[in-house]
């Protein structure tokens, strides 16, 4: 039972660390406070249940679409939309207003695009919902690949991050704002990819999710939720972080399903979000602000 | 003499680093103390420690018979204390006036309403900055800041006042100009712990001087004396001056 | 006693008054329109309170709020009327002491998404301890309370809020709460105790629109916790506060009343594109702002004046 | 005026109809009158737009549409006004349902209001239809207290039962199949935290232990779970071969989902809402067969299949097999009643209360203003959702116990 309930909560985790690596790379390194995060991951899902029930095409084949498709999304979103907010915005608080309010409002479009279009109807299909056995226990596929997909993406752009230059330069950026153009970093530059990568992550969520969670227009702000608290659980910025915070969150979740009681796994979250923050200001991972 | 500023075995630990190690020594009332040392060497995390900013990881801060260590920095304030800041902090939003009658209203004064403002008033006067009462305190200079913020400090009527750096900056007539106001305030009583890199300034107001050195205290002597301790002279200018 | 505190004291009771009669005169749906106006400007002003000076963006109203209704709910049929607010008004004070002794030494969007997770924990217990010591989830409100008399409630405490606020503004209170705001450090420094500070106005926020909650609520005739602590009310409240200006005396309202009138033209109006209507709004708003929305109010709250003048602001 | 090609009706069909009606205003009153105002509040956006969009928008629109094509609501003397439609997005917020009924009534002055959807909503809006005089047709609302209901509101309908005539329904279900050997008399169950799911469970326990049915695991979990693995596993271990879930479509989906993942092969699975719904006919195909939940339809009802095959062209979606038919005959009530008595709402209210009406669910009467004749347990044979309980109802198909395996797709 043991062995089962920890590789449910794993399995169930990766599906949170993956929805919320994107927002951590949006808010940690362009600092764009995405309240339209979860709209991103719902279009990505209903362009694979598009695809897979009118063109008959695999949602694996859809990943590949989505991934460059979220990433131009991000790229234009941030171009059109936040850039002129950066560049003129006096200091940071004045931008986390700004882009509350306008990312709030690109929540409103988005749902409404997606009401007119597919209107409120439960959207679900089932692709690879087949079961794995690992350690004697029955994993669904599709879930698993959530997980796999976590994992890998979260330790390539981890790699990325720390290894290269120009993940470098994106951390410079997300330390310092201010001092990375003394050392030739076009911060403007940096924010967009990192905007535009989380973009293609929310997107790859997307599609994932959508083979086995139902979903309506609406209902992306869940999404933006559960990702919010794990990115601030796990540190803002920090893909690391909000990949352990997201497994953590489904290992607890499984755990009080199993041995203590359904009914209060939302709150065992949420109880976890808020006792995480009192021990750790700033998150699990996070730096210290002051 | 008895001592009135007492500080005794101040460590302040910083993850593994030791800011200040062991620290001890005593103000008497009415004296000006300067606190000195090469930078990084723990005077402002000293200052920060008492005026309640960064609570002591050991060591005990006494002020007349009252413990201030372990004390928040409105307690400590309301005992007493005040301070300007080695990077001035003024409420930018705010009117010069209003940065004074913070102290006033919320200091042990407790003033408010006309009689506030006519305080302030006084105080701003006092540092020189009257004729900029009405503006808006981000709208100063840097210097005038400074000036608006020693008229907080004095506003809150304190028995202990703790400058950090606030000389430092100032063109030769505004030092003099400086260093006759704090004189002022040492004759209306006022005991102050100055940190200042100015050796003009330390010379002129400070009858003795603590310094450290990586968190130690290495001299505490009247001042020319400390001042030409090898010790010190080493800590300042390295080794091979000595 | 300046002869212009005279006048706008006298303003502000003339407004009242005459809103007070306006029942008098008023169809049923504009008594209803103003009980939810009403309801909107009077969480605004509670969220300002708190939120506006110190800056702590909360999206607890709907905790709050969720537990003025459902304490209305649990009670309405053991307690008197006016006992059933004073008992509302309690639960929303101590669980606001209790939440606010524990998190506000969190600072920025980290004290955002905590009060959003106190809403939706909050929320799940009280289902919880439903499903699980009463067994019934749901809970109905048979309360002989007519829409005037709702209406005539909410107006006594947006009056009362406003006048709170108002008093708040002009007292050392609101002076510390604006250091506060600026710069923690000095108002420490000052001798400003900055926790018992935001814990007070903290709990006078959360009682405001526990208040809100329990005089709606029994509009409903039925509460569950999806009714109750639907989040929109945080987030309504928040962006009404935040347009309007939540560092001003009037900003609640100037954000409140318009775009409550916004929203319900559009559902009207435009049922089927109001989300993309709205959000178009939103952004739209933040562009023609030329250095932005905290600009925008600043520039506003600057001025310092009791009763700001709006139009003065745009360039 | 409504515009009807599938589903350019769902987007323009209503924004034109508000435009005109805006422009009406109480002078219209004056007047001869030119048509007939018809009037809802529903929720577009927000939570509950799911839920909304697939028992009660659809049913409305169709309704439109009909009335439209036979050329308007027939009136007592025969000649035919058109409908006008005022729509309103009540945002998934009670608040908003409460303001927008007082502004249908008010301003709009509509003749007729239609029920919002769901229980909780249908409850904020009763005390206002009962002031203003509005009959209310609540379908999307499930609650045992609609005897009081209608003591309290004269001109309330109720038209969807109460947790306790499904649990009872079920419960015969399962004593009989153990008494027959089919099922060992053990059932683990789960519920959602919300209205609907406390509602049925709670009526559930005392069913089963008066059917001497033993419950060996009872859980109730939040909404919005995503993840059932936890519920399955214990399930599969608790010795039950019966499996009962009180739940919302999301979880409908992923509990059929998780359980074939899980090789879970209760012999009797009984789902909450979404069961009915075409989508999971869709995605679960083969293995959808001997699934039971709440409604059903007879097969053999004509009327009823030809409802189902106008709504799927008209609206661009199937119909579910639960409140949407019935949502449907409500409006055909109404629309009877108002040919028999006009617009006076009182005579119209008290005829839906005393008349019978020819709808698509067949001679349809009301008791004691409650639709008693409904079907309380169904189950997916044949790729047709059909009523098998109350058994002795006319048209009642054959349960067919255990269900068989999950087939690999």
């Amino acid at each position: 039972m043991l062995v089962t309930a920890v590789l449910s909560g794993l399995v169930l985790g990766g599906t949170y660390a993956l929805l919320a690596m994107g927002l951590t790379l949006q808010y940690g390194i362009a600092r764009i406070m995405n309240l339209a995060y979860g709209e991103l991951i719902i279009v990505a899902a209903f362009l694979s249940y598009a695809l897979f029930t009118y063109a008959g095409i695999s949602p694996v084949w859809a990943l590949l679409i989505a991934l460059p498709g979220g990433f131009v999304l991000g790229y234009a979103i941030y171009g059109l939309l936040m850039a002129p907010l950066v560049r003129r915005a006096r200091n940071a608080a004045s931008l986390e207003i700004d882009s509350i309010l306008t990312t709030f409002g690109l929540l409103f479009v988005i749902q409404g695009l997606l009401l007119v279009t597919f209107g409120a109807n439960f959207t679900s299909y089932s692709y690879l919902n087949d079961a794995v056995q690992i350690f004697g226990t029955r994993l669904a596929a599709n879930r698993l690949l959530a997980l796999v997909l976590a994992v890998v993406l979260g330790a390539a752009i981890y790699l990325v991050l720390t290894r290269t230059l120009w993940g470098t330069a994106l951390r410079a950026v997300a330390v310092a704002p201010g001092s990375a153009p003394l050392v030739g970093i076009d911060v403007e530059r940096a924010a967009r990819m990192a905007f535009a990568l989380g973009g293609a992550l929310a997107a790859a969520g997307g599609v994932v999710i959508s083979m086995y969670q139902t979903f309506t227009a609406t209902s992306g702000v869940v999404f933006t939720m559960k990702a919010l608290i794990i990115v601030i659980m796990g540190g803002v910025g920090n893909i690391l972080g909000a990949l352990s915070a997201g497994l953590l969150l489904g290992l607890a979740e499984t755990m009080v399903a199993t041995y203590v009681d359904p009914g209060l796994t939302l709150a065992t979250t949420y109880g976890l979000f808020l006792a995480v923050l009192l021990w750790r200001p700033t998150g699990l991972f996070g730096r210290a602000v002051r | 003499m008895s001592p009135f500023l007492q500080v005794s075995g101040l460590t302040r630990r910083f993850g593994g680093l030791v800011a200040v190690n062991d620290l001890s020594f005593s103000v008497a009332k009415g004296e000006i103390v300067g606190l000195l040392g090469p930078n990084g060497s723990g005077k402002t995390t000293v200052l920060n420690m008492i005026s309640g900013h960064l609570p002591p990881s050991d060591g005990q801060i006494a002020l007349a018979d009252t413990r201030l260590s372990g004390l928040g920095p409105h307690k400590i304030a309301r005992q007493g204390v005040a301070r300007t800041f080695q990077l001035v902090r003024a409420l930018p939003s705010l009117s010069v006036t209003e940065n004074v009658i913070v102290a006033l209203a919320f200091g042990r004064k407790r003033l408010w309403g006309e009689a506030a403002r006519l305080e302030a008033l006084k105080r701003l006067e006092q540092v020189g900055l009257a004729h900029r009462a009405g503006q808006q305190a981000g709208d100063l200079t840097y210097i005038d800041q400074k000036r608006m913020e020693l008229a907080r400090a004095l506003a809150a009527d304190p028995q202990l006042l703790l400058l950090d750096e606030w000389l430092a900056g100032l063109n030769p007539t505004e030092l003099q100009t400086g260093i006759e106001l704090i004189r002022g305030l040492k004759s209306s009583g006022i005991t102050i712990l100055m940190v200042e890199h100015v050796m003009e300034a330390i010379r002129a107001l400070c009858g003795r001087c603590v310094i450290m050195n990586a968190g130690i205290k290495i001299a505490d002597a009247p001042t020319a004396e400390a001042l030409s301790d090898p010790a010190v002279v080493t800590a300042y200018l390295g080794e091979q001056h000595a | 006693m300046t002869p212009r505190f005279l006048l706008e004291i006298s303003a502000f009771i003339a407004v009242i008054a005459a809103l007070a009669l306006l029942p008098l005169f008023a169809s049923p749906y504009g008594i209803t329109l103003m009980i939810g106006m009403l309801g909107y400007v009077a969480l605004a002003i509670g969220w300002a309170l708190f939120s506006g000076p110190t800056r702590y963006v909360s999206l607890a109203t709907v905790a709050f709020f969720g537990i003025g209704a459902y304490t209305c709910a649990v009670f309405s049929e053991v307690l008197a009327y006016p006992l059933l607010l004073l008992v509302a008004g309690l639960i929303g004070l101590g669980v606001a002491l209790v939440v606010g002794l524990a998190t506000l030494r969190l600072a920025g969007v980290y004290f955002v998404i905590f009060t959003f997770g106190l809403a939706e924990l909050i929320r799940q217990l009280v289902t919880w301890y439903e499903v699980n010591i009463t067994g019934t989830l749901g809970r109905y409100i048979f309360l002989p309370v007519t829409p005037e008399g709702i209406y005539w409630q909410l107006l006594a405490l947006t009056a009362a809020a406003f006048a709170m606020s108002w008093a708040i503004s002009r007292s050392r209170l609101g002076l510390a709460l604006k250091v506060i705001g600026e710069d923690e450090v000095v108002a420490s420094h000052s001798g400003i105790d900055i926790a018992r500070v935001k814990l007070g106005l903290f709990a006078l926020s959360a009682v405001i629109m526990t208040l809100v909650g329990a005089i709606q609520a029994p509009r409903w005739t039925y509460v569950e916790p999806s009714i109750a602590f639907n989040p929109t009310v945080s987030f309504l409240t928040l962006i009404m506060a935040l347009l309007g200006g939540a560092n001003r005396l009037m900003g609640p309202i100037l954000g409140a009343v318009p775009l409550f009138l916004l929203f319900e033209w559009l559902s009207a109006n435009f049922p089927n594109h109001y989300s993309i209507i709205l959000g178009l709004i939103f952004i739209t708003i933040v562009f023609v702002l030329p250095n932005g929305v905290l600009d925008f109010i600043e520039k506003g709250w600057a001025r310092r004046l009791p009763v700001a003048k709006p139009a003065e602001v745009h360039k | 005026m409504i515009s009807m090609k599938r589903r350019v009706l769902l987007r323009t069909g209503a924004v034109a109809a508000v435009t005109v009606a805006t422009g009406f205003g109480r002078a219209a009153w004056a007047e001869e009158r030119k048509s007939i105002r018809i009037g809802y509040a529903i929720s577009k956006t927000g939570p509950n737009a799911g839920g909304a969009g697939i028992t009660t928008l659809p049913n409305y629109l169709l309704w439109a549409k009909d009335v439209q094509d036979a050329g308007g609501l027939e009136l007592p003397d025969g000649s035919r006004l058109p409908l006008e439609i005022v729509e309103y997005d009540d945002r998934s917020s009670a608040e908003e349902v409460v303001r927008a009924i007082e502004r249908l009534a008010n301003e709009d002055k509509v003749d007729f209001i239609l029920a919002p959807w769901g229980t909780g909503f249908n409850l904020a809006a009763a005390p206002l239809f009962d002031r203003y005089g509005y009959p209310q047709l609540a379908v999307s609302a499930v609650t045992d207290k609609a005897p009081d209901f209608v003591k309290r509101w004269k001109k309330s309908f109720w038209m969807l039962g109460g947790g306790h005539d499904y649990a009872k329904a079920l419960a015969a279900i399962m004593a009989d199949a153990g008494k027959a050997g089919t099922l060992n008399g053990k059932v683990a169950m789960v519920s959602v935290a919300d209205g609907f799911g406390i509602d049925l469970v709670s009526a559930a326990r005392p069913a089963f232990e008066e059917a001497g049915i033993e419950v060996v695991y009872d859980k109730t979990y939040p909404v919005g779970t995503s993840d059932f693995t936890p519920m399955i596993n214990e399930a599969k271990a608790s010795g039950a071969d019966s499996f009962v879930a009180f739940s919302y479509p999301p979880d409908t989906f992923a509990i059929t989902q998780q359980a074939q993942v899980a090789d879970f092969n209760p012999k009797l699975l009984y789902l909450g809402v979404g069961t009915g719904f075409p989508v999971y006919a869709k995605n679960n195909s083969e293995n959808a067969t001997g699934i039971l939940s709440l409604g059903g339809i007879d097969p053999a009802n004509a009327a009823n299949a030809d409802y189902r095959k106008r709504h799927e062209a008209v609206t661009g979606i199937a119909p579910d097999y639960w409140g949407s038919v019935i949502t449907y005959a409500s409006l055909q009530m109404l629309q009877e009643a108002i040919r028999r008595k006009g617009l006076d709402r009182e005579a119209v209210a008290a005829e839906i209360a005393s008349g019978s009406f020819e709808t698509v669910l067949g001679e349809t009467k009301l008791e004691d203003n409650q639709l008693r004749k409904l079907w309380w347990t169904g189950q997916w044979q044949n790729g047709q959702f059909v009523g098998i309980a109350p058994g002795d109802r006319a048209g009642a198909s054959q349960l067919v116990l255990p269900r068989q395996s999950w087939k690999k797709a």
